[in-house]
């Protein structure tokens, strides 16, 4: 069996759901953000399957890119987000932060 | 054509066209730069870094004016720039002189209301400017990357700055949940995004509609599981961008975000990502659609027009209801955006049922179609002043009663009166009663919705829905407006005395929220104009 | 022609009687705040506005008896000559009624000289006046105007009106003398802390209510439409409702004064229904046609559209229409589709049962007499003019004046409707002790005789006992003022008795009143007080009707009864009150002769109360009414239904009626001479065989006991059921719709309260609610949140699956 | 003197505004000099619409001032992109409401003297609102009526809620609430029109006039067809309804009148519920003539049942002014009554049209008499309330003796609500009574015996208020005679009430040839949509055929 399109496609949407559910599912923030990276690299497989298989050609791979380089720098902020809470809230589990809400 | 021409090329189209038509975004890429720098040599002391944000974004403003007025007279004429990347038109230029106006706005209300300090100036600034690039880059965007990466440079700084209270629990946590939620949704978007340019074999805006004719005719082969695929990769991306635009049910982060972090970027957020973002959503919807008369595709987008409308008269309606329970007024504010995103979106949705009506209803497609982004338009004009109003009256009156809590704003209007009778034109302009620059704007969405009645009825549910709404978002406004007026001060209540100065401003940006209800020809005639370039 | 200048002039002349109370109005009322309290001026601009409106009247009168050459005084022989001349005419029409030469033909008959600027043509001279004054608003060819219309019978109410009215007013000068303080005590009203009640007095505003009154009462006279009639019919009310209610401090008086003017709005509500029938299906209120003056066809009146010119209702049996007619008789045609225009047979009915509705709310008939007693908690002057004299008589003045309007079977009801009320109150008048309510029923009573006149086709008699009883009775309400001066505010006539003496003008012009009332005469001889002839006029009328129609005997049996009760309880009265011993010494004690300014109008009036009528139907009061009488009443009607009698007939019965009327006024009076005479004009017996008085006592009482057993007690009995009815059943009726009403409202209010407020705030409340329960969705749990993204992006997909078409 | 009618109209609606502009710079200590400016800039503005008075021809049936071009009315371009106007003109229907406008509202200035709170602020919003009223009663173009339709909503609000009694926010929010949700209705029928006459030369127009025409069939080629017009109708009645008010949907009047400072109630009840009628006569019928005719027996009913539900709720009422304001309910009621009393024969033209004329006219006169009855019987409540501080029916009583004056003015204002004769309660009434037969006999018998109520109610109040011995309730002691400025509005009022009741000319001589052409015209317009529907259904047959 070759290794097609649908198959990298299957593996970025494992990676997609993966990633959602792990962000929907942890309790500590890191793990959330885990779950971020997850699904933005689901979504770098299909671009770089699709730059490989179809007319998106090179876009595909110039867009996953600079996806990387966005989750660096949306990891960094997120992280420093995570440890402002830390400070303020000695613990990094998400559902401690319930103050806001109705 | 070898590497040398590609670059030269590149060259010359950077250099030559493409950064005079950035200009406005570079000169805010200079500030922020000059901000980093300043801070690095500690030369915040000397020079401070608020001015230099005001002058950024004056400058900025005062560019992306030359640019507008340039198209307005064909001495520049559309185009895109940066090999394709971004495009120029009167739609950009539009949108990118209401965000620098915006900005400007903005922050000369830091310069008043003292958040952030000086210490932290450079930074805020830097992040508040960096957003606004990003928000820019929004509305010019053209190409699926520039799509995702102007949504992320939005969403990054505004996550820092709405956790920029350092050391206040509710900051903090607004923060988290925000940048949690934005980054999923970013991630739905992004992975939508992938779907799209892989079906369609481009990721060029404006080629994505013949793609998908193609698709469709059966040319390029593709199944029905394929125009699936597509659909629910269009609805990932538009769950990005309902994000931004806090639409129900992707608004959750809103009321948190906004009552943990401070007004002033409540204000900010409320309005700058919502413009960008609607004008991001129309430039999609427009790529998606085409030109009209050849799609075949027509029903479908009817029938997205119509879930785009009852999605929007389900935010228009959840944001009033929830808004009723609410004690703080930030908080009542995050609500009241919600609903108005949703006013803002039944827009999009006649939008898309007039572009795609059948040729025998009867209308004429594209004067309906400007009138619907003339509404758009001109809310969104009106709703910065409104709602940035709004927020910095809050932002002002928090730092006389430290307090943002609705029941603490009693017996204001005796000591503050022209706060509060600003207050009471900006909540009345929310609801949109005339002669306020917000009824006008209503009008034209619901004579828009109207129209599009014409085509489906269930415009019409909307419509009436929407009236609904305006009935009952007069109940929380006004109940600001009784603490304010009629509820008498208590003991407790302390004495404010707003600065003069401050006053002035907020009287400032009250000024427009009148004339755009009086003097509305102007406003009216350009957003027609606007409209009808990016129109097919 | 004379004839147009004349009818200015008299307009001119009864404009100003009319229009001069006003202006005292206006005076009086403001001068009160600048005149001390004790100031006359008031009463004295009162007395000379009326005054002078008396002496215009009067000029107008004689005035217009010159112009017409006194055709009126010519006997009846001219009259009837235009009576046969209009039977003529009746007939010719008869012949040709639906269109044709012959109307031509009439019409010529009738060529110029005929030809009035009134449009209604008794004789060849002019004697009906017409104009209008302003227009109150026009709509298309729809007008609303204010007309005057002068024809004998407005000139008679005229002069009688102001001619009353100034006796009273100068009467009231002594009456009200106790309102000339600053400090006034009313006795009758107690304060919290248990004193009487002191206030101000209110002279000047007696007299400027009482000019209003008069400004009203002659505009309802003069009116020249219906509208009109109706416009000061509510302004005679809204004055009556100030007057009775002078006393504002009384609560009787206030709660008296509403229920005036409320039972009067009943009426009124038939009136206005009456008012709207016509106008809609006529087009016009006025009574008469308009003037023609550019020789275009007038527009016709009310009166000629319903009765024509020959005085009958050209009537479409089949399909049970009226025709209306123009002033010759021609059928008016829609001048678009030139269909007949017409009114429902039905509806003419129910209009003028709707207009007779205002008659009796107005003149207090049975069934809505019950206000007229209480309403004599205002000051006596008041009882004399408004309630006695001139507003209650309004009614039966309208009746009359409408007659041409009314079909047979409404004219029917009026009669009946007069004899329930003339017997009903006469027999309540038996059994009062109170001396002014005696007279009010008595005077409802007589009001109830006028409308049993007018309804059996004896129009003139009908007014003409309106005008002698006018005189009388005010002069009889006048005088009992005076008692009530005398004895200091008491009018309960059983602590009264042998008052006589003390006040001789009093008693005796009070006397002359009782004998007129009562129609007292000597047989074969001119000496007849008034009321003689008119009542003997509508007696005989309705014998005249009894023989016409044997079914309907009652109307003629039952006011036959009532002339020997009215006689009975007059004379009651009067004995009661000023013959005989006095029953409280103390009060006697400090009786007294009123003064001049008392006494002299009682004179003045006495005079008219005796000898108004003299000449009976031959006299000149009666001639100057029958000159107006509408056509077609002197030859009565035939009818399978109602006849109504014609003069000829009623001539006919006129002398036996008399009789049979004579016999039972004598025997009333008799009656109550030995019940109340006999006994008081024994006193000296009594003291001079003190020894003697059981048995005299007892034989006395036996003579009593049996006419107690015999009249008293079942005339009592009878009176007490018939007060009960009164009180409970109409009282009741009122009080009832009244409690209803109240309740009514109250159930209103909660429906307006509870459901429709209870909506609002319910939907109110609904959709706080759901923002409340919104609030739990935002948990604030990120992970939630998260979540949502993903079951959103779900729902929707699904839902796209779910509403997209299928490709 | 002869202003440009642009000028003049102008000034009329601006000259408040312009007022309350210049307030906004007085110190707000200063509380009786602005008093005085403030009733300063009314007197001028009353000045103003006696000018209009001038310049108005009552010849004239149609719109005024008419141009050399024969264009009617003043219009100036506002929102060119909307065709949008600054469009004024005015007739016989709304100069005597805009007269009673100033005139009322010059009174109610010289009765806020009482008003002690927040003078400066409720001056300016005062002023705001008369603005706003005086606008609607002169808008031509139907946004621009609508903006002002809702400019005097805010102003009412604040009065209401801040200046007024213990339940002031609730009644201020009903208030709000009834009238927004009115002109939301309102504002989609107007977006009905404006797309519905598109095909207009001049593309869509928000011009009342044009759509007037279009609405009565008189411009070729565009017509809004009878759905349309049913449910336009429907939709601007309910808004205006709101306003008149009517049963059902009266129930926010009582409680703002209540609530509401006794100036503010005078304007309420002297000028507010006028613009539901005015609007009615100025668009709902004129544009749905068809919608109109479906609907007059509904409203027919709705107005004989407001008069006789009015009369019973203020029988029922124990708070002084909550009586009144339902005598309100019940006097609108005539006015409903009369302007619906269109009866068609079977060739659709109106049967007895000069009856219906004549209920026309006596509902617009209703109007005007109440204007001024009902602003003098609040303005009567008022006064003693700022004695006594309560509006207990039950316990007054005496007063005749204590303010004697007093008693006499609101005797004769309660008289004039009567419906007495001599003054202005009566003409109104009577004539839409009268007029009333010609549709419905019932209808009209039930509306009649509203007298026989009002003077219950009527009557029974002044017993218990004014006659009787002695005062009953608390604040005995503060019961002075009247002052001279209260005296000199009542009598004002008192007088009025008479001038018009005893010369009603004087209005209807405004009004005639307005009212003519509006009733010509509706059944006109009203014949036009049967023809066309008769030729239609004819072309169908004969194809079927």
């Amino acid at each position: 069996m070759e290794v097609g399109l649908n198959h990298y496609l299957f593996v970025g949407a494992v990676m997609f759901v993966t990633g959602v559910i792990c962000m929907a599912s942890k309790r500590n923030g890191i793990g959330v953000l885990m779950g971020v990276e997850l699904v933005l690299n689901g979504a770098n497989v299909n671009f770089v399957a699709f730059a490989r298989y179809t007319a998106l050609g090179l876009d595909g791979h110039v867009i996953a890119m600079f996806v990387i380089v966005l989750a660096a720098a949306e990891a960094a902020v997120a992280l420093a987000i995570a440890l402002n809470f830390y400070n303020n809230h000695l613990t990094i589990d998400v559902d401690r932060g319930d103050e806001l809400r109705g | 054509m070898d590497f040398n021409t590609l670059v030269e090329r590149v060259v010359h189209d950077t250099t030559q066209v493409s950064l005079w038509l950035f200009a406005p975004e570079l000169v805010l890429c200079v500030t922020i730069v000059l901000l980093l720098f300043v801070r690095l040599f500690n030369a915040d002391r000397f020079i401070p870094t608020y001015w230099m944000a005001l002058l950024g974004a004056l400058v900025s403003f005062m560019f992306s004016l030359t640019q507008f007025y340039q198209l307005r007279t064909e001495v520049l004429d559309s185009s895109t720039f940066f090999t394709g990347l971004l495009v120029f038109d009167q739609f950009t230029a539009f949108f990118r002189l209401f965000l620098s106006l915006f900005l400007t706005f903005v922050v000369a209300l830091t310069v008043l209301s003292g958040i952030p300090d000086e210490e932290d100036g450079p930074d805020f600034y830097a992040l508040l400017l960096g957003s606004t690039i990003g928000m820019m880059l929004m509305t010019s965007a053209n190409h699926l990357l520039m799509l995702f990466l102007a949504v992320e440079m939005t969403s990054v700084p505004s996550y820092a700055m709405v956790g920029f209270l350092k050391g206040r629990k509710l900051s903090s946590e607004a923060a988290l949940k925000y940048v949690v939620y934005g980054a999923g949704a970013a991630g739905v978007m992004l992975y939508g995004l992938s779907l799209i340019g892989g079906l369609l074999g481009t990721a060029n805006l404006p080629e994505m509609a013949d793609r998908i004719n193609m698709i469709v005719s059966g040319e390029a082969g593709m199944s029905d599981a394929t125009v699936r695929t597509l659909m629910l990769a269009a609805l990932m991306v538009l769950v990005g961008v309902a994000f931004k635009l806090s639409i129900v049910p992707f608004h959750f982060w809103c009321p948190d975000a906004f009552e943990g972090a401070s007004a002033e970027v409540a204000g900010f957020l409320s309005v700058a990502s919502k413009g960008a973002a609607f004008a991001l959503l129309v430039r999609f919807c427009l790529a998606l659609i085409g030109d009209p008369s050849g799609a075949s595709l027509s029903n479908m987008y009817v029938s997205l027009g119509i879930g785009i409308g009852v999605i929007a008269a389900v935010t228009a309606t959840f944001g009033n209801l929830a808004a009723y329970a609410q004690t703080n007024i930030k908080r009542l504010l995050a609500y009241s955006t919600i609903a108005h995103a949703g006013y803002m979106l039944m827009a999009v949705g006649a939008l898309l049922v007039i572009l795609n009506a059948p040729a025998d209803s009867g209308i004429n497609v594209h004067t309906e179609a400007i009138r619907c982004i003339e509404g758009l338009l001109y809310y969104l004009f009106v709703y910065m002043f409104m709602n940035l109003g709004a927020f910095a009256v809050v932002a002002l009156i928090r730092n006389e009663i430290f307090s943002e809590e609705i029941s603490d704003y009693a017996g204001l209007s005796q000591q503050a009166p022209a706060l509060c009778i600003c207050m009471a034109i900006f909540m009345f302009s929310l609801t949109g009663l005339p002669p306020l620059g917000g009824f006008f704007a209503k009008l034209v969405i619901f004579a828009s919705l109207f129209k599009a009645g014409t085509v489906h009825w269930s415009m019409w549910a909307i419509l009436a829905i929407g009236g609904l709404n305006t009935v009952f978002s007069l109940f929380y406004y006004i109940r600001v407006l009784k603490a304010m007026f009629i509820a008498p001060a208590t003991e407790q209540s302390k004495r404010v005395a707003v600065p003069t100065i401050a006053s002035a401003y907020i009287i400032t940006v009250s000024v427009p929220v009148v004339l755009l209800g009086i003097a509305i020809q102007g406003l009216s005639q350009t957003a027609q104009d606007v409209a009808n370039v990016i129109l097919p | 022609m004379p004839t147009e200048s004349i009818g200015n002039e008299l307009a001119l002349l009864l404009g100003i009687a009319w229009l001069l109370p006003l202006a005292g109005f206006a005076v009086e009322i403001f001068g009160g705040f600048l005149w001390p309290r004790v100031s006359r001026t008031a009463a004295y601009i009162a007395v000379a506005c009326i005054g002078i409106g008396f002496l215009c009247s009067f000029t107008a009168l004689m005035k217009w008896g010159n112009a017409t050459d006194w055709v009126v005084l010519k006997g009846t022989d001219s009259h009837h000559a235009s009576a046969g001349e209009h039977g003529g005419e009746g007939h010719g029409d008869e012949g040709h009624g639906d269109e044709g030469h012959a109307e031509e033909a009439a019409h010529a008959e009738h060529a110029e000289g005929e030809e009035s600027e009134s449009g209604v043509h008794h004789d060849a001279v002019a004697t009906t006046f017409s104009g209008t004054m302003y227009s109150l608003g026009t709509f298309g060819g729809l007008e609303v105007t204010l007309d005057w219309y002068i024809d004998s019978l407005t000139l008679l109410m005229f002069t009688m009106v102001t001619l009353i009215a100034t006796c009273i007013h100068v009467f009231a000068i002594g009456y009200m003398s106790d309102e000339l303080t600053e400090d006034h005590v009313d006795h009758e009203v107690h304060t919290a802390d248990g004193g009487h009640f002191h206030r101000p007095g209110r002279f000047y505003k007696f007299f400027s209510y009482m000019s209003l009154f008069c400004f009203s009462m002659l505009g309802l006279v003069l009116a020249g439409n219906i509208f009109q009639v109706f416009v000061f019919w509510e302004l005679v009310g809204i004055c009556s409702y100030l007057l009775i209610g002078f006393y504002v401090e009384r609560k009787s008086a206030s709660t008296a004064a509403n229920k005036a003017f409320i039972v009067n709005r009943v009426g009124d509500w038939g009136f206005i229904i009456g008012l709207m029938i016509l106008w809609t299906y006529c087009g016009t209120f006025r009574f008469v046609g308009e003037e023609s003056t550019d020789g275009h066809a007038a527009k016709p009146g009310l009166f000629e559209m319903v009765r024509g010119n020959d005085g009958q209702i050209d009537v479409n049996e089949e399909e049970d229409v009226v025709y209306l007619r123009d002033a010759h008789g021609h059928r008016l045609e829609d001048p678009e589709t030139h269909e007949p225009k017409t009114i429902p047979y039905a509806l003419l009915i129910v209009a003028g049962l709707g207009v007779f509705g205002g008659c009796i709310g107005k003149s207090a008939q049975f069934p809505l007499q019950t206000w007229l007693p209480d309403a004599m908690e205002g000051p006596t002057p008041v009882s004399a003019l408004v309630h006695s004299a001139t507003m209650v008589a309004a009614g039966v003045y309208l009746a009359g004046r409408f007659y041409p309007v009314f079909t047979p079977e409404v004219l029917l009801t009026i009669a009946y409707i007069g004899c329930i009320t003339l017997f009903l109150a006469a027999t309540i008048a038996v059994v009062a002790t109170d001396i002014k309510r005696v007279l009010a029923y008595s005077t409802i009573s007589q009001l109830g005789y006028m409308m049993l006149g007018i309804g059996l086709g004896g129009w003139a008699a009908g007014l003409f006992h309106l005008v002698t009883h006018a005189f009388f009775k005010s002069l009889m309400f006048l005088a009992s003022g005076s008692v009530i001066v005398g004895c200091h505010h008491e009018q309960e006539m059983p602590r009264m008795g042998g008052l006589r003496r003390k006040m001789p003008i009093t008693a005796y012009t009070m006397l002359i009143g009782v004998i007129a009332i009562a129609g007292l005469a000597i047989p074969g001889t001119v000496i007849a007080f008034s009321g003689y002839h008119s009542k003997d006029a509508i007696v005989a009328t309705a014998l005249a009707h009894t023989n016409l129609n044997p079914g309907h005997f009652l109307l003629f049996i039952v006011p036959l009864v009532t002339a020997g009760i009215t006689a009975f309880y007059m004379f009651r009265l009067w004995f009661y009150t000023f013959a005989g011993e006095p029953r409280d010494q103390e009060l006697y004690d400090h009786v007294h002769e009123s003064p001049w300014v008392m006494t002299g109008p009682l004179l003045v009036l006495s005079v008219f109360a005796a000898g108004c009528a003299i000449g009976g139907e031959q006299g000149f009061l009666y001639s100057m009414l029958s000159h107006s009488e509408p056509a077609g009443v002197a030859t009565g009607v035939e009818a399978a239904a109602v006849s109504l009698p014609g003069h000829d007939l009623i001539h006919d019965v006129h002398h036996e009626a008399g009789v049979m009327a004579l016999f039972a006024a004598v025997s009333g009076a008799i009656i109550a001479y030995l019940l109340y005479g006999a006994h008081v004009l024994n006193p000296a017996d009594i003291q001079r065989h003190f020894t003697g008085l059981y048995t005299f006592l007892v034989e006395k009482w036996r003579f009593d006991d049996l006419y107690d057993a015999m009249f008293v007690r079942p005339s009592r009995v009878v009176a007490g059921w018939c007060a009960a009815t009164d009180r409970v059943v109409f009282d009741g009726i009122l009080h009832g719709a009244c409690r209803a009403a109240i309740n009514i409202s109250k159930w209103d209010r909660l429906f307006d309260e509870g459901i429709v407020d209870g909506l609002v705030n319910l939907v109110g409340n609904v959709v706080f609610g759901i923002g409340r329960s919104l609030r739990v969705v935002q948990t604030g749990r990120l992970r939630q949140y998260i979540m949502f993204i993903a079951v959103g992006v779900l729902t929707l997909f699904v839902l796209l699956f779910a509403f997209f078409p299928k490709y | 003197m002869s202003l440009s009618p642009t000028f003049l109209l102008t000034a009329i609606i601006f000259t408040p505004a312009l007022g309350a502009l210049f307030l906004a710079f007085f110190n707000k200590k200063a509380v009786e000099p602005m008093r005085m400016t403030a009733l300063v800039f009314t007197v001028v503005t009353f000045m103003l619409t006696l000018f209009l008075l001038n310049d108005f021809s009552a010849a004239e049936p149609g719109i005024q001032p008419v141009q050399e071009d024969g264009t009617r009315g003043v219009s100036h371009v506002w929102i060119e992109s909307w065709n949008i106007n600054y469009q004024l003109g005015y007739d016989g229907i709304s100069v005597p409401l805009v007269l009673l406008t100033s005139f009322i509202c010059m009174l109610a200035m010289l009765a806020s003297w009482s008003i002690e709170k927040q003078v400066k602020g409720y001056l300016i919003l005062y002023l705001l609102l008369e603005t706003g009223m005086l606008g609607v009663f002169l808008a031509l173009d139907f946004f621009l009526f609508y903006v002002f339709w809702e400019v005097m909503l805010l102003p009412m609000y604040f009065l209401i809620g801040i200046w007024g009694g213990p339940r002031k926010e609730y009644a201020a929010i009903k208030f709000f609430l009834y009238t927004l949700a009115g002109s939301i209705l309102m504002l989609i029928a107007m977006l009905m029109f404006y797309f519905g006459s598109s095909n207009l030369p001049g593309g869509s127009s928000f011009d009342i006039l044009a759509l007037t025409q279009i609405g009565q069939g008189n411009v070729a080629g565009i017509t809004f067809d009878r759905t349309v017009q049913i449910t336009a109708f429907i939709l601007l009645f309910i808004g205006f309804a709101i306003k008149v008010p009517t049963f059902p949907f009266h129930t926010w009047l009582p409680d703002a009148h209540v609530e509401a400072p006794t100036p503010i109630s005078m304007i309420l009840a002297g000028v507010l519920l006028k613009m539901g009628g005015y609007g009615i006569l100025r668009i709902a019928f004129p544009i749905c003539p068809v919608g109109a005719q479906y609907a007059a027996y509904a409203l027919v009913v709705i107005g004989a049942v407001s008069i006789i539900y009015g009369a019973f709720a203020a029988l029922a009422q124990t708070d002084f002014k909550r009586l009144v304001a339902y005598s309100s309910v019940s006097h609108m009621g005539y006015v409903l009554l009369g302007i619906a009393v269109w009866k068609i024969g079977e060739d659709s033209a109106a049967v007895g049209r000069d009856y219906w004329l004549m209920g026309m006219n006596g509902a617009m006169f209703q109007m005007l008499a109440h204007g001024v009855s009902s602003a003098g019987m609040f303005f009567m409540v008022g006064v003693i309330y700022d004695r006594v501080h309560h509006r207990d029916l039950n316990q007054f009583g005496g007063l005749a003796g204590l303010m004697p004056v007093y008693t006499g003015l609101a005797a004769g204002i309660f008289f004039a609500g009567l419906g007495l004769p001599g003054l202005c309660g009566f003409i109104g009434e009577v004539f839409v009574i009268l007029s009333a037969w010609n549709y419905s006999p019932v209808l009209a018998i039930i509306a009649a015996s509203g007298v026989i109520l009002t003077a219950g109610y009527i009557l029974w109040t002044i017993q218990r208020v004014y006659l009787g011995p002695e005062y009953k309730g608390p604040h005995a002691e503060a019961i002075v005679p009247m002052n001279y400025r209260e005296m000199t509005v009542g009598a004002i009022l008192l007088v009025f009430a008479i001038i018009l009741g005893i010369y009603p000319e004087s209005m209807f001589g405004i009004m005639r040839e307005s009212m003519a052409y509006l009733v010509q015209s509706l059944d006109q317009g009203y014949q036009n949509y049967a023809a066309a529907v008769q030729s239609t259904s004819e072309a169908i047959s004969g194809i079927l055929k």
